[in-house]
This record gives C-alpha cells, structure tokens and sequence, in this order.
C-alpha cells in the first residue's frame, strides 16, 4: 500500500484515486505524446455503444463561465471497430485499469454491450453511463428515473462478470433516490457527476450555439454541484465513489474525496491542461505527508463526521 | 516530445483595429508545418483558443489573428516578455508540393496561414494567391507577404482597394488563363463551399474552422460528417480536400 | 411605448426589463447612496415569510468558481415587521413596480401572507417562492414536486386580486412538468430560476464551508442552465416569463430574452456590481438601435424560431 | 455620494512574506471612520473582499493584508498605476472617544485597522496595545505604529519578540494595574471570545469577521445572531459590543 492507492474493490485497485473522466481521454491514446497516461490510477474510456455512433450535428463544444458545454452525442466507433481498432493498441500502450463507458438507447443494447464486453480481460470494469443527457434515448432519459436505474443496473450486472459502477446524472429531483436504485440493482460502486443540462445562446445568430440546442455544462463552475450530489450519495451508501465534476487541482480531488469519493475522474480540466495529471500526484503525495496520512483514503468522507 | 510550452512573447503589434501579429519564442516545441495551428491557454478560459501558424521564421513563431470574444482579447493584452501556453503544433496541415503553380484563395482572416505558405512553397512553386476582405483595411497584413515569391490579387467588397467583390469575381478569369496544379483555400465555410463549386477537376484543399476543446481528438468536440465517415477538424484537419466535406 | 417597455401582463407593466432579483438586493432600499434604484423595471424584494425568520447560522455565502453559493435561509423580518419598518419607506422612495416574494413552510402560509399582502396596494405583484434550496420545510421541497406547485399556485390566486409569478427551481427531472403544474394552477407568469442546489468544502477545517452544509448555487457558472430551463418553459408556455440566473451585462439579458424571456432579474452581480444597471440600460437602448428594433420584445423567443 | 470607484495603485508593498501593504488613492469616496472597512473588487471574482481601513494619512488610503485564497491574492499582485474597484467605507467603525484610557487588542491580522485609530485617537486619549501573533515576522507592522502615540506591549506565540503567550499573557496584569474606559479587539472569534470572558464592567467592542457577499445589508450573507436579535456584520458592524455577540 502507498499513500495514493485505492482499494476501490476487491478487484479492482488504483495505484492513485486519480482517472481519466470518459469522454475527455479518448481511448487513452490522445496523449501519448504528452505524459505517460500510466500515471493516472486509472482510465475511463470515451463512451461506447453497440454499433457505431456519429454523434450531434453543428458546433458540438462552447465555453461557458468556468465551464463548457458540449453535444457530442456520443460519437464513437462501435464496439466492433472499437474492439478492432483501439483496443489492441489500448492493450499494448495502457497498463493502469481501463474501464469502459457503455451506453444504449435501450436497457437491451446495454445488457448486449455488457455481454460483449465480457470476454476482454483488458476493460477491468463497466462504467453504466446513464446519464447522457446528449441523446434522444438513454442515457439520461433513464438515469433520471428510479426504477430505469434499478433495472438496467440488475441487468447489466448479470450480464457481465466484471464490476459496474453506475454513472449518474445530476439533472434530477432527488439525487438519493436513484443513488438508492442503483445500489439496489446491484451496482459495485458509483460515478458521479455527468453534466448538468445547458445551453448557449449566440446572440449574433440569434440560435443556439450547439447545433443539438442543449448540451452538457462541465467544468469547475459545477463542481459545488458535483460536491453536493457526492455528499449526498455518501449519507446513503457504503459503495465506493468515483467524483467528477469541475475537478482542476488537488485541492478539488481532496474536497471530493471529503465529501464521499474514493476516487475521482477528470473531464473538462483534462482537456485545457492535459499536463496536470503529475503536478496533482506530486501535491497529494504531499498532503499525505503533511497531514501525516498513511493513505489518501483516511480523509473518505470527513465531512460527514 | 514537448507538446505544450509556456513560451514568450516578443512583440503584439495591432496592425489595425482588432487585428494582431504575435511574435513568440519557439520554445522546445516541434518544427510546425504549413496549415498547422496552436492551441491558446488563457487565463480565466476553460478552453484553449486554436489560433494558426502565421509564420516561422527560423527564430520565433508568429500568429496573426482577430479578436472575436473573450479569448482572443485576452491574447492580445498579452505583453512583450510575458509567458502564454501553447499547444500544439496540432493538425495535419497543408501538403507541401513542389515545382506546382499553387492558387491560394484567402478570405478575411483566412490568409492568416498563407505566409507560412508563401515562405515555405514560394521558391520551389508558382504562387497566385487572391486575398478577399470587406475593405481595405482588412488587407494591411498584405503588404507583409511582399518579400516573398507569390503574385498576389487582392478583393474588398467595398472597392476600397484591389478589385471590387469578392475572391470569386477574378477567379473564373484566372482559372481560365492559368492552369493551376492545386488550390489551397481558407476563410468563411460560404465561400469555401462557394469555391468548391467553382473549382474542378483540380485537387482543392479547405481549410476548416470549428470550435475545439482538446485539439487532439480526444474529445470529439470539433467532428464533422464527411464523404469518409466522422473526421475530426483538429487532427485529420484542419485542411481537408473540398470534395470530402462538401459533397451534400 | 418606449424601446425597453415590457407590457409584462395587462396589469404589470415595466418600463424595461431589467429587475433585481429576490435575495440580493434586500428591500431595494439599500442601494440608495448608490444609485437611484427606480432606473429599473421593477424591484423583486427579499423573501418574506409570516413570522420572522432568522436564517441559517453559520457561514452563509461563500465564493466558487464564477458564482457564489448562499444559504441565507430566508432570514427576514416577517410580514408584521415588513409591514411597518420597510414598507413605508419602499412607498416613500420606490417608484416603480414591487414585487413581494413570499414564502412559506405550509401551503396554508403562501396563502395566508397572500392575503394579508393583497391590502397593500404598493405591491404589485407576487412572486411565489416554490424553490428555496436553504429552507428546511417549504420552498424547493414543494417546487419540485409539479402536484405542490399546482395546488399552491391555484390557492394562492384564490387568495389573491394581485398577479402571481411563479418562481420555479432548476433542481428538478422534469422542468416542463413543472412549468405546466404552475401554468394550470393559474399562475400569471414564470420566474427562473433559482439556484442549483450545492455545497463547499473547507478542506483546511475538513467541514463544508456553509453552516447549513448545503447553499444555492448562483452567477455566471450558471447561466447556462437558466438558459436551458427558460428555453424549455417557453417551449410549452405563452405566458410572460421572468429569466434569471448569471445575468452580468446586456449581452447576457439578451440571450435570456432569445430564449422566451420577457424580463429578467439579477441576483448575484448585482451583489458584485451594484452600479452595473445604468450601462446595462445603455447597452440594450444601442442594441435596439443597432438592429433596427421598435422594441425589444420583438427578440423575445428568436431562438425558437 | 459616491460609494464605488475605481483607485490608483500608488503602493503594493510586501511586508514579509504573504502579507501586504497597499497604498491607494482616496477618489472621491467619502472619508472612513475608524474600523470601517471596504469591498475589493477583483477581476475574475464574483464576491468582493472586504478589508478594514489601515490608514488615512490624509492623502492616501491604506490597507493591511494577508494573502489568504485567490481574492487577496489578486490583491497582492496589482501593482502601481493599475486601478482597483472599491466599495466603501462600509460598516459603523469603533465609536470615538476622547480624553479615555482605551485598551486595544489585535490578535494576528486583526492589528490592520488599529494604525488609523492609533492617529485618530492616540492625541486625545491615552492608548495601549497588545499586539498578538504567532511570531516576530507577523508583527514587523508593529514597527509602523511607533510615530504614533500609543504604548505597545507584543506577544508570540514562540516567544521571538515581545512576551511569550497570548494576548490574554499580558491582559490580566495590565487590566490589574491600570483603569481602562474603553477596550477595543480584533482578531480570531476564539481570542475574541477568551477575552470577552476576562474584561468585565468595561464597554468592550470587538470587530467580527464573516464571509460578505453586498456589504450594505443587502443579501443577509453576513448576519449573525445576537441577544438583540439577528444583525449584519456589514451594516450594524463589525464593530458589536462583546455582550451583545458572545453571549451565549
Ligand atoms: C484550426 C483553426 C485555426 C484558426 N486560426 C485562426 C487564426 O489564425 N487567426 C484567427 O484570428 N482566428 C483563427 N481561428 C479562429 C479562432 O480560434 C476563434 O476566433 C477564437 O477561438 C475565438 O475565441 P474568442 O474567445 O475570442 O471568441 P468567443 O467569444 O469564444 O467566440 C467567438 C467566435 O469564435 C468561435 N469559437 C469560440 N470558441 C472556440 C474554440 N474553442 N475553437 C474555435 N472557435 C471557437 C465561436 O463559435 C464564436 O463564433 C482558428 C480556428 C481554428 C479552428
Ligand atoms: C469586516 C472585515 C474586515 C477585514 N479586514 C481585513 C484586513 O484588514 N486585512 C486582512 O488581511 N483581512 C481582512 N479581512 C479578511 C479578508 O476579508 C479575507 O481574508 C478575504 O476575504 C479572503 O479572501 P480570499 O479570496 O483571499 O480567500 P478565500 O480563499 O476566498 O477564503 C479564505 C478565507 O477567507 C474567508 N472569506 C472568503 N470569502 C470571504 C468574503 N467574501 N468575506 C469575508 N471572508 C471571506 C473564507 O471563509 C476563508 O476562510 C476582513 C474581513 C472582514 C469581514
Ligand atoms: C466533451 C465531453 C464528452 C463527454 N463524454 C462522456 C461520455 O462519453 N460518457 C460519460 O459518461 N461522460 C461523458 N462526459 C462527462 C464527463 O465524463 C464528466 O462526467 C463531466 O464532464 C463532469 O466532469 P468535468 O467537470 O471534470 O468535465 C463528457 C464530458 C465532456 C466535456
Ligand atoms: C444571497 C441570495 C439570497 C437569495 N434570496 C432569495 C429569496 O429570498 N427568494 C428567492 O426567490 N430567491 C432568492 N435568491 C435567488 C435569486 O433571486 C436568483 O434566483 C438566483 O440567485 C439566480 O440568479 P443570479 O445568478 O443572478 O444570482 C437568492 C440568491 C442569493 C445569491
Ligand atoms: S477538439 Fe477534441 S477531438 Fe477535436
Ligand atoms: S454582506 Fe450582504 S448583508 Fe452583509
């Protein structure tokens, strides 16, 4: 054990709580040319669905007040390119965990995308986004309802071997309530944050800047709200945590972390400053010392104390 | 590889109103090629700003570019000896060619890319480039491509300088009396798709704008719908032929 | 009719549609050495209940990433007190169009501060308040549930000869359920929103920063999302609509208006820029100049277009 | 009356490391009582940040500041010629006596707006300081106060200047052997409180701290409860008497 690992579960470690969050790391390959992504605990890939996806028309991307929004709408290769194309390369270059990010437009194509998946030992878990709030169906449309989490969760769990943990949205009523579903569909742990539904407005044009109208706000403008909705999963559940949401330093990671998040995931803040994976490492190792931890996970929900 | 540098600024210069040439240091970056561009931190930004290679001239790398919005004002308070975070250099760029007669067609800021061009292919190629702008203004940075080998015809649409209309009135004439091998084209998607038309049997490459997030094609922010499937502007483009993005 | 007029309702006229927003402008006297707040189009006061309300103890505001997260808790001075130390100085000093925001723990106290509201001919209108994050019973906890707010809002109108806008919280599912709950129980306008509900950390003190752990999420950070709600409350309402959320300068009122706003409120940068109201005026009087405009309503609801 | 203005930086200096003193042109805002204080605006910040009046020299305003997170530390970075907004004076200040024996007592930070009472009150009034602080390099500000006409006891925490101890070291002796009208503190809420217990049967103000949001009563960000019911630290403070805060 050093001071940064993660005993997230039984069988699934971090050497650091620090990932990739899916979506801003590609397959993990974009930045080899700019750190060794082998530095991060571990990588979320970009979202995967069964067959290929070409994601949103118009502009896809837009800054906002400390945040972006974003439509991408889930393009991605498909999981036949995906397994053909990427994931050798992913095999060959990416030795931390990977976990993949699946998506469906129906509680079917992800149980499918799960059996799919089941085979290679490369993806060590599932990451179940049900929160994209970027397409007509799924996602979002079912990580908003309770009983669509419960469902979903129980039937991806008995379709794959590996663990799942549950991506949920912020865009509902009661953040504990779906939390709760998805603990009891059987989840193995719990991402969240995904983005918080917005929109841009170009005035010039007088039309929304995304060509999909509404988007995705990420960034640190919506890390109070990441804070609160892991705060609020902590008061409910024991399974381990991932956090996401506007994180941009370590500061930001141990906030999560004392909220609730035993581990977290970077998005927005990745994509503006792919190197600040080391800076952060080097300033966790850090506070370990300062405040004489021997692992990282002693400050786990302090704020609930 | 150094793919991200704080690097210094030598000299911002307002060549008109709004309108800015940088001067950086080089850094340890790599070499950039024709048509590649550089990712801008900003202070304050969430995301970084793609602003394209101008020139480089052995020494320093040189960006000319418009303040739009927050993010390229923010550039051009940047003063002498302060330090900026560039990425890059991101994209495929321009083909280099040689021994061709080149069309370079430029609108509005569009020309930002084409010195690089006329320095690098201007000795071993014919160079003709047309640069478009609402007025005469907007061609100042003109008078900066004289010192190197290329025939230069210039538009404003208020007559105020060069042939009145737009880059479209002297091409069909010059596609008439020239037989160019290839054309580079960069500015507004209308009259890039607008050439596209007017340009055939040649090959014709665009170079596109989108907004961006990572410029690496981690993020699929910048994709756009080709002949060939999803593409991403920031690493199978920015520069791509004609007939691949314009074939709706 | 002058350029910025806003016939709000056949009853409720602005003569432009820039409002403070309830919370950050106190009872629109406290500005007064600062500017003459009857250069607005009307004045939303602070929340008020039946009885006097102390608030949240501990910290209460606290900055974030381009925001400000509050949790006030609805301290005020209660209707009695409101009544005989505010009032005759708003009726003294304040010209133009007042709205009372109010408040209750039970439906029974909106309508019965309803009633007692509806003597005073001073105030113009009511905002009702279903979207208080900071309160323990009331607020946000009843506009979120669409039942809540219909039944509310019906009994309020009963209870009142005044106009009721309705102002809805954005931590919902479903923001169109909600705005159709208002619109059905007879509300005479929509207002929002109000904040994202979030928190922060003090990682030093290892404690969340606010007192009440939770606070309300403002500012430009969340802009976007207001945007969003308002365009999404246009999409099934024709009733007049005030946006609100991360309002700082003209081109923000703007785009507010694009998406279905007739008016809007400012809360947060208000608190920043107290003297932001004249050049914001300025700047939307050029606008309608610039683009030829007779009034500015004609852009309400562009983007819809 | 103007309440906001943009002012000159005439000085931002570094006392010792992390804390600053800032010297600004007055304007045209009104003149500040002692204790008041006055909100900074600082690009990129939502909330202004409130810092208590250090000095009027009658020419010049000056603050005396920590740098604590990002807002102070926008503080420290302006430099002179650069303009900053500010809010103010704000707040009821310490009342003014004349012709009294007053105590003040400064814990840490807490000492910055005791210079401007020092030279609005020292000549009429017999003042006495104790001035806290962990350590020697925290009090170097002390050296300031020596033109003025005040008796200076220091206490450290470590024991490198002054008395070793606490505020409340020296308090109990020196309140044992001489009558004081009237104590002024300001500091930790903790020392605040410690003292509250040790002065009886003087008027003691204390100047309370909370985070602010409008600074004029306005949002209700700042209040607290006391025994005559909820008041804002803004408006009806900082300045409160002790038994109407601590009394709990
Ligand atoms: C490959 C490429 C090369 C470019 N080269 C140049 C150049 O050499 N000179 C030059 O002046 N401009 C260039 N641009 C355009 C330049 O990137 C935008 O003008 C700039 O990003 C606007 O940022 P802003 O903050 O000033 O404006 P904003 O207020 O953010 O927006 C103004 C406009 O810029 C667009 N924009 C906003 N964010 C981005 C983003 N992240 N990426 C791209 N566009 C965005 C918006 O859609 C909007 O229409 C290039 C763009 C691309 C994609
Ligand atoms: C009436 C008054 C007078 C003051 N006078 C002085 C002075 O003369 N010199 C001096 O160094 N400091 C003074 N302070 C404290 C100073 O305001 C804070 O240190 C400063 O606001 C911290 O801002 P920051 O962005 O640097 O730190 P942050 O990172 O924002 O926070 C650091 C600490 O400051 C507190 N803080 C944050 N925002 C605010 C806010 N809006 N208002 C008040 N506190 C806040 C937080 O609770 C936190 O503990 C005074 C405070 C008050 C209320
Ligand atoms: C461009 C972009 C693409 C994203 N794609 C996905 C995705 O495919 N699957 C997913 O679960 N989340 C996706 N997200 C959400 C992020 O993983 C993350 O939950 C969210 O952005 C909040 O974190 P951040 O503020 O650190 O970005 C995406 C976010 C962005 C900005
Ligand atoms: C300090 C503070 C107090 C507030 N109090 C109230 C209130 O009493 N009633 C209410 O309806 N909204 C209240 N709000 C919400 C605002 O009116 C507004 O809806 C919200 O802050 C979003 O707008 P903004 O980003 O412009 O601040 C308060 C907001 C703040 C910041
Ligand atoms: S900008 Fe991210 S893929 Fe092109
Ligand atoms: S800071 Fe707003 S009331 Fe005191």
């Amino acid at each position: 054990m050093t001071k940064l690992s993660v005993d997230f579960l039984s069988n699934l470690k971090f050497s650091n709580p620090i990932l990739s969050a899916s979506g801003c790391f590609g397959n993990s390959l974009s930045y080899l040319e700019y750190f060794d992504p082998n530095i991060l605990g571990g990588t979320i890939l970009k979202g995967l669905t069964l067959k290929p996806k070409d994601g949103n028309s118009g502009e896809r991307v837009i800054e906002t007040a400390s945040g972006m929004l974003n439509s991408v709408g889930l393009e991605n290769l498909g999981y036949d390119k995906f397994i053909k194309e990427s994931l050798p390369e992913i095999e060959a270059k990416i030795s931390i965990p990977v976990i993949a990010n699946i998506n469906g437009s129906t509680p079917e194509e992800y149980v499918l995308l799960a059996k799919k998946l089941d085979k290679h030992k490369k993806i060590v878990a599932l990451e179940l986004n049900l929160s994209c709030p970027n397409v007509k169906s799924g996602g979002m449309s079912f990580g908003t309802q309770a009983k669509m989490v419960h469902d979903i969760t129980l039937a991806v769990k008995q379709a794959t071997s590996k663990p799942v943990i549950v991506k949920l949205s912020p865009n509902v009523t009661d953040m504990q309530a779906i939390v709760l579903a998805a603990a009891e569909g059987g989840a193995d742990g719990i991402s969240l944050i995904n983005t918080l539904l917005g929109m841009a407005v170009d005035i010039g044009k007088k039309k929304p800047v995304l060509g999909n109208t509404f988007g995705g706000l990420s960034g640190p403008a919506i890390k109070p709200v990441g804070l609160r909705c892991v705060y609020q999963a902590r008061q409910v559940t024991n399974l381990p945590i991932i956090g996401v949401g506007g994180i941009a330093n370590a500061k930001d990671v141990l906030e999560y972390m004392a909220v609730g998040a035993n581990a977290v995931s970077i998005g927005t803040m990745l994509l503006s400053e792919p190197l600040m994976v080391g800076k952060i490492l080097q300033d966790l190792q850090k506070y370990c010392e300062n405040e004489g931890l021997k692992n990282l996970q002693e400050i786990v929900g302090v704020c609930h104390q | 590889m150094v793919k991200i540098e704080n690097l210094i600024v030598q000299e911002n210069e307002e060549i008109e109103k709004n309108l800015f040439r940088l001067k950086l240091t080089k850094g340890s970056l790599v070499l950039p090629k024709i048509g590649q561009f550089y990712l801008f931190k900003l202070p304050g930004m969430t995301l970084r700003r793609p602003i394209s290679i101008h020139l480089y001239d052995g020494k320093s790398l040189f960006f000319y570019y418009a303040v739009k919005g927050e993010g390229t004002q923010k550039i051009s308070r940047l003063k002498s000896g302060e330090a900026v975070s560039l990425q890059g250099p991101l994209g495929n760029g321009f083909k280099e060619f040689s021994k061709k007669k080149i069309l370079l067609v430029a609108g509005g800021m569009g020309i930002a890319p084409f010195l690089y061009v006329a320095k690098q292919l201007g000795e071993d190629n014919a160079l003709t480039m047309i640069a478009g702008a609402r007025s005469a203004k907007e061609l100042k940075i003109v008078r900066t491509f004289l010192p190197y080998n290329l025939k230069i015809i210039t538009t404003s649409e208020d007559g105020s300088t060069g042939i009145k209309g737009s880059v479209l009135t002297p091409l069909k004439e010059l596609l008439g009396k020239e037989k160019f091998a290839v054309v580079f084209s960069c500015g507004p998607e209308q009259m890039l798709r607008a050439l596209s038309k007017e340009i055939s049997g040649i090959p014709h490459f665009v170079s596109l704008e989108k907004n961006m997030a990572c410029g690496t094609g981690a993020c699929m922010g910048c994709s756009i719908k080709t002949k060939n499937g999803m593409k991403k502007v920031c690493l199978d483009g920015p520069v791509f032929l004609d007939k691949e993005v314009f074939y709706d």
